[in-house]
């Protein structure tokens, strides 16, 4: 898990200018800023890996993959085909 | 036609003896793609008054395999120059061909193969790096050599951008004409398939991919011109041997020869080794779509977005199949994330020099004829652009690019499906307005995203205008996105378009109610025309072409006729017993009503195809895969004895040719059995 | 404060592409991402305002540029300039 | 000066009558910047042999205050050349000047003022605007043309990038000569203060803003030049009450004025009503650091790049402060985050149009001369450039521009500090090298970053070479980070500045021991002076600057060791009573030692100025604050008697009139009230 303290330098509409303590400077999407950021605000930024929902993510993938595969790609008898 | 005549070879008089030559070397160092068509340089002496001449034109189509091969081409062009006096500059002049020399670009090692033969005499031949260094011939240079050739001729054969500002100096000749360059293709392509990138990529591509690269792109299109499915099928099992990614390759094969189930297994196959294989879920999609399944497309098409997120077509998937279900918030959304492809030109055939009007010698081909196509005065077609509709003419949409052009693609699509105002109102739904925005002082756009714009964008018909956006909730700011400044752009260029096709419409409606005529030129038809097509109006759009057509020849209205007609015929082949007469209207014809629109339809694809080949051999082309395998669609419908009666019946009288013309294709099918070739 | 769920689409050295549920790309900077993420991982943003740390900021602020003001702001005996 | 002689007034042979008026109306369209300087241009009637030419020159520094005070001007021109015959490409020519034009570009309104003068006759004038067509005159236009010629006048004074390359044909005039146009100018500034902005700015920025661009350099400088700080103040207190913002410009004036407290009393006032003021913020952290308060001066400066985080500006003072407390890791950390300027050239006068050698008319004023400076042959200059070193000639530090420069001086300054070695050694530590990045396959460095070179950066000394970065824990990798491209790209640099550097102080020490004779030319001292200089190497620096002029003036080398004379005076001036011979050496000096090389520094300082003073003279240029503001620390340090008193005992005597163009500039401080000049 990161957890970084940032200090807001600069907004605009779809990027701001994050601040480390140690002078690193990023940028970073506005839309994942809380609202009444303003400039000179300081914020939190958490990130860590959701392994639970990828999993779940994984299960349901392979899942429509079988559907596919079943209604697709298996020879099964085929709709007639107009022909005149 | 694998007959040439003097009527069907163009050329330019050189200034000076090697012109053409000098200049080509000039461009070799500068060249970043495909390379220069194929080059003719011939040394023409006068045996009467011992003047010298040397010209020189661009050909597509030879089979540069050897510099043999290459001689015998030479010779044959130097014979049919040499025959008899040829009409020079309104003169006959009795030319015999000393010398001619034949020059290929290899994109592979970056190289120029040359091939000189003197008459009489020997040939030579020679390579040159692109700083002018001499090379040594080797059997791989050569390969490499044809291999470049036959991509250019097959990617540059329907050029339809390239249709003015083109060449017209430049023979094209169908590459496919024997089983031997086929094989030797099929062989290269295997053999040079991973040094592909250097051949360049679609300019929808960021960069040429192992996978996708104009190498890949034109052994597809040989497979299904020659039908080897089979072989295609063969090497590309020995690729995926090498390299498991190359299974995309084998399922599209199996897509070009209508074996979808087993492409779908090898989809299955591939994505179980590589969940994150965007190309084949991107297939699979596609797939899923053409089932109706959009449940299974989405699922497909989101895992392909998520695993190659900046590749426009994933995402040009995935929004095509949301505007399918009709949802069109999610539609917009994903639109607006499409990766934009913004520096890349397209490859067309380019000229070494420009040569000057009156040094063109352009000879009409008396072969075969079609008194109003080949004969159509340029000067009326000029005269046609001083005076057309400014407005009509300037159409920005119409020269749109590449990925901006497929996403203009997609949001006609929306709007045909639901309307302008409809539109306006999703729009103001998932973008920021600029009137929303100018509340929140501090923020700023960025250079790539904008607002969307209140102002510029009204409702078409003043009437119907409600006011948009302004019910949207303040505590939605944040849950909006910021509109792409390439996307609000795309809403510009179709208001214009819209703007321009109502009014038409509106004309057209008044007309034909008081039964008035329409005194409109071909030019003004053919744009109209555009302009309906961009917004999906096709019947419309037909219409339209039909009028251009109906005052004289246009290449560009046949070429859209003929689409629209393809179309329609595979409208009318579909599984489903109820056919509508077309999308608006919900009746359904009868098993008899369709049999007569379908035999309709053959007809006037059968006429205007015939046109477009006898405009094609005018211009001294003799290939066109488009009229190929249009004819082809037609002939396993129809059977080709029935379409080769219909030829027959209206042109096999009139000495003019077409029939003979018509018939190379019918023999090229043939020879590749082409389905209903054999009835 | 926003919390979102976002898929890795990307990922080079310094910037990340996710991607949102509703198919929104966003450019992330990849150093604020935890270890052994990999193209096709889950990760959980959360951001916040630290309004506490905003407030020890600005005392720290205040008193520093209190300091600066007593110490260069005010006219106080100069030290003494060599001239000879 | 305010005399002017034939043999100060260059001229250009025009090919047509009124062509650089004409090319000057053609250039008005294309202004992006400050336009061009002032154009005179005469119509010359020889009245023996009744021939007409007409010439033109540039010139600067002009007062443009009216048509009359611009026709006063013009006449006097035409008086000069008039009075007697002309030494004219080789012949004495009785020349009568029958018409004379002077143009001069107002960069706030885009128009071009024109006065004309018919000898005898009278004067009109008009106004063009950038597409041709004429404006009325007003008072407003009118102070407009003043102000943007005096910026021009004082931006480009002491232009030393274009010192090769640059307009030979220009006069360069002393504008602040007369207390009425000092005083326009202030007024003028206070006017048009709000329309800063369209003056442009300093390339080290990206755009002008109202606090900082030429109009506000320009102001400063005036107010240097001519002591008002009082006015100044007065003025600046007005905009205030106008727009709080402009409190830092009151700062900046209490600065130049050398009120410290003053200005940091303004200063911590505006930050309590503004804490995110980033320009007040440097400022403070500036003076903070030059207090050696480095803790307080980081806090200023971490604050003000909170503010501005897009501001080069903030981010060099913040690096600045780290290496003068030897933090080098987040000196080097904050270097890699300064947002560079790119797309900027520095302002520069350029001409309307490049006039053919031929035709240039070059006098050379003989009222002034020292003989080694006047007579300075360029083809000796040319010559030594042909048989220069060519690795010396092309360090590629030389020419570097705006926020690189500074940001490879901010790099120099570590090197100097720390060394090679140890620079290599942090860069390994907080930079993602080239060797740890292989690991990580999956990863690709984006365009704008890279991965620190492993190999190409070596030890400048084979021998002392050690293996960088080896050490670094693994575990580290994602606390490092990747450096900016440019940033790799200065360590390159610095690496060859380094090399050639050491390579020269090893022959250097090699033929010193030797008591062997150094070979090299003047150009080639000046670049050993050069990269010494980068390097931080002062003393070595100065020393291969008199090497260079040992051998032939050279105005470079001659300006560089002013520069070094003024910064080692300003060291013997610290309130510190132990001063060091210089930086290295720890021994510190006695009062008298102390005594001794300021009266040393002193002497050279003015026999360097006087030489400098010549050479602007000979190269038509009369004004340079370089120049005065240089004399005026000599002079506020000795007294005024005591500088005249040297230079008449060395000049005086000599009848080349010396001492009458220092006395000028002796006069000029005077007028001014300059501190010293009283004794």
């Amino acid at each position: 898990m990161v957890q970084v303290s940032l200090t807001v330098g600069k907004l605009d509409a779809s990027l701001a200018l994050l601040l480390t303590k140690d002078h690193h400077l990023i940028e970073f999407p506005t839309i994942l800023l809380p609202d009444g950021i303003t400039a000179g605000s300081i914020v939190r930024i958490t990130c860590d890996r959701n392994l639970e929902e990828e999993q779940k993510e994984k299960e349901q993938f392979e899942q429509v993959q079988e559907e596919i595969y079943d209604l697709f790609g298996k020879n099964t008898p085929q709709a007639p085909v107009l022909r005149v | 036609m694998s007959y040439v005549t003097q009527g069907s070879i163009p050329e330019v008089l050189e200034k000076y003896a090697n012109q053409s030559l000098e200049e080509r070397t000039n461009c070799l160092p500068a060249i970043q793609d495909l390379g220069p068509p194929d080059l003719v340089q011939l040394v023409k002496l006068n045996h009467h008054s011992h003047k010298e001449i040397s010209t020189f034109f661009y050909i597509t189509g030879t089979n540069v395999t050897s510099s043999s091969s290459v001689a015998a081409v030479l010779n044959s062009f130097a014979m049919i120059i040499s025959e008899s006096p040829q009409l020079w500059f309104g003169k006959h002049k009795p030319w015999r061909v000393i010398q001619a020399t034949f020059c290929s670009y290899n994109v592979f090692s970056k190289t120029d193969a040359v091939v000189t033969v003197h008459i009489p005499g020997s040939a030579e031949s020679h390579m040159v790096s692109s700083t002018g260094e001499k090379i040594k011939e080797t059997e791989q240079l050569w390969l490499e050599t044809f291999i470049s050739s036959m991509i250019r001729s097959i990617i540059t054969a329907d050029d339809d951008d390239a249709e003015f500002a083109s060449i017209v100096e430049l023979r094209k000749v169908n590459p496919l004409l024997n089983d031997e360059s086929v094989t030797l293709f099929l062989e290269g392509f295997e053999a040079l398939f991973w040094d592909g990138q250097k051949t360049g990529c679609h300019a929808n591509l960021q960069l040429p991919t192992l996978l996708e690269n104009y190498l890949v792109d034109t052994f597809f299109k040989v497979l299904q011109l020659t039908r080897r499915f089979d072989q295609g099928v063969e090497i590309v099992n020995r690729l995926i041997e090498q390299d498991e990614s190359c299974r995309v390759l084998l399922a599209k094969v199996y897509m070009l020869s209508n074996q979808e189930i087993k492409a779908m297994d090898i989809i299955c196959q591939g994505i179980k080794i590589n969940p994150r294989d965007a190309a084949l879920l991107t297939l699979q999609a596609e797939i899923c779509m053409g089932k109706s399944r959009h449940d299974l497309a989405i699922h497909a098409a989101t895992r392909a977005v998520e695993s190659s997120p900046s590749e426009f077509k994933c995402w040009a998937t995935l929004a095509k199949i949301y505007i399918n279900v009709g949802n069109f918030e999610e539609a917009l959304l994903t639109l607006n994330s499409c990766p934009m492809v913004t520096h890349k030109d397209r490859y067309h055939l380019k000229r070494v020099f420009n040569p000057l009007k009156q040094d063109l010698h352009l000879p009409l081909p008396v072969d075969v004829t079609i008194d109003e196509v080949t004969t159509l005065n340029p000067a009326d077609v000029t005269q046609e652009h001083k005076t057309v509709d400014a407005s009509l003419l300037n159409l920005p949409a119409a020269s749109l690019k590449s990925t901006f052009a497929e996403a203009y693609g997609l949001l006609t699509e929306i709007v045909h499906k639901i309307g302008w105002e409809e539109l306006l109102r999703y729009r103001a739904k998932v973008f920021v307005m600029e009137h929303e925005y100018k509340k929140e002082k501090s923020h700023s756009a960025t250079s790539s995203t904008t607002l969307a714009n209140d102002a510029t964008i009204k409702a078409i018909n003043c009437g119907n205008g409600q006011q948009n956006g302004n019910a949207v909730n303040d505590d939605d700011f944040r849950a909006k996105r910021l509109c792409e400044r390439w996307l609000d752009n795309l809403f510009m260029l179709l208001y214009e378009d819209l703007r321009v096709y109502t009014m038409y419409r509106a004309e057209h409606m008044h007309l034909t109610a008081q039964q008035m005529e329409f005194k409109k030129t071909t030019l003004e038809w053919e744009l109209i025309g555009m302009v309906s097509w961009r917004l999906k109006h096709f019947k419309e759009a037909s219409e339209a072409f039909k009028y251009a057509l109906g005052l004289r020849f246009s290449v560009k209205a046949c070429k859209k006729l003929i689409e629209f007609y393809l179309n329609e015929r595979s409208r009318m082949n579909q599984p489903e017993t109820s056919i509508a007469l077309n999308n608006l209207n919900q009746s359904t014809l009868s098993i008899q009503e369709i049999l007569k629109y379908r035999s309709f339809l053959d007809i006037n694809l059968i006429s205007n195809l015939v046109k477009l080949g006898v405009w094609n051999h005018r211009w001294y082309a003799e290939f066109s895969p488009k009229l190929i395998e249009s004819l082809a669609v037609v002939v396993e419908n129809g059977g080709l004895i029935k379409v080769e009666n219909e030829v027959k019946a209206t042109y096999f009288d009139s000495q003019d040719g077409v029939y003979d013309l018509m018939n190379e294709v019918f023999k090229f099918m043939k020879h590749y059995d082409y389905p209903g070739t054999d009835n």
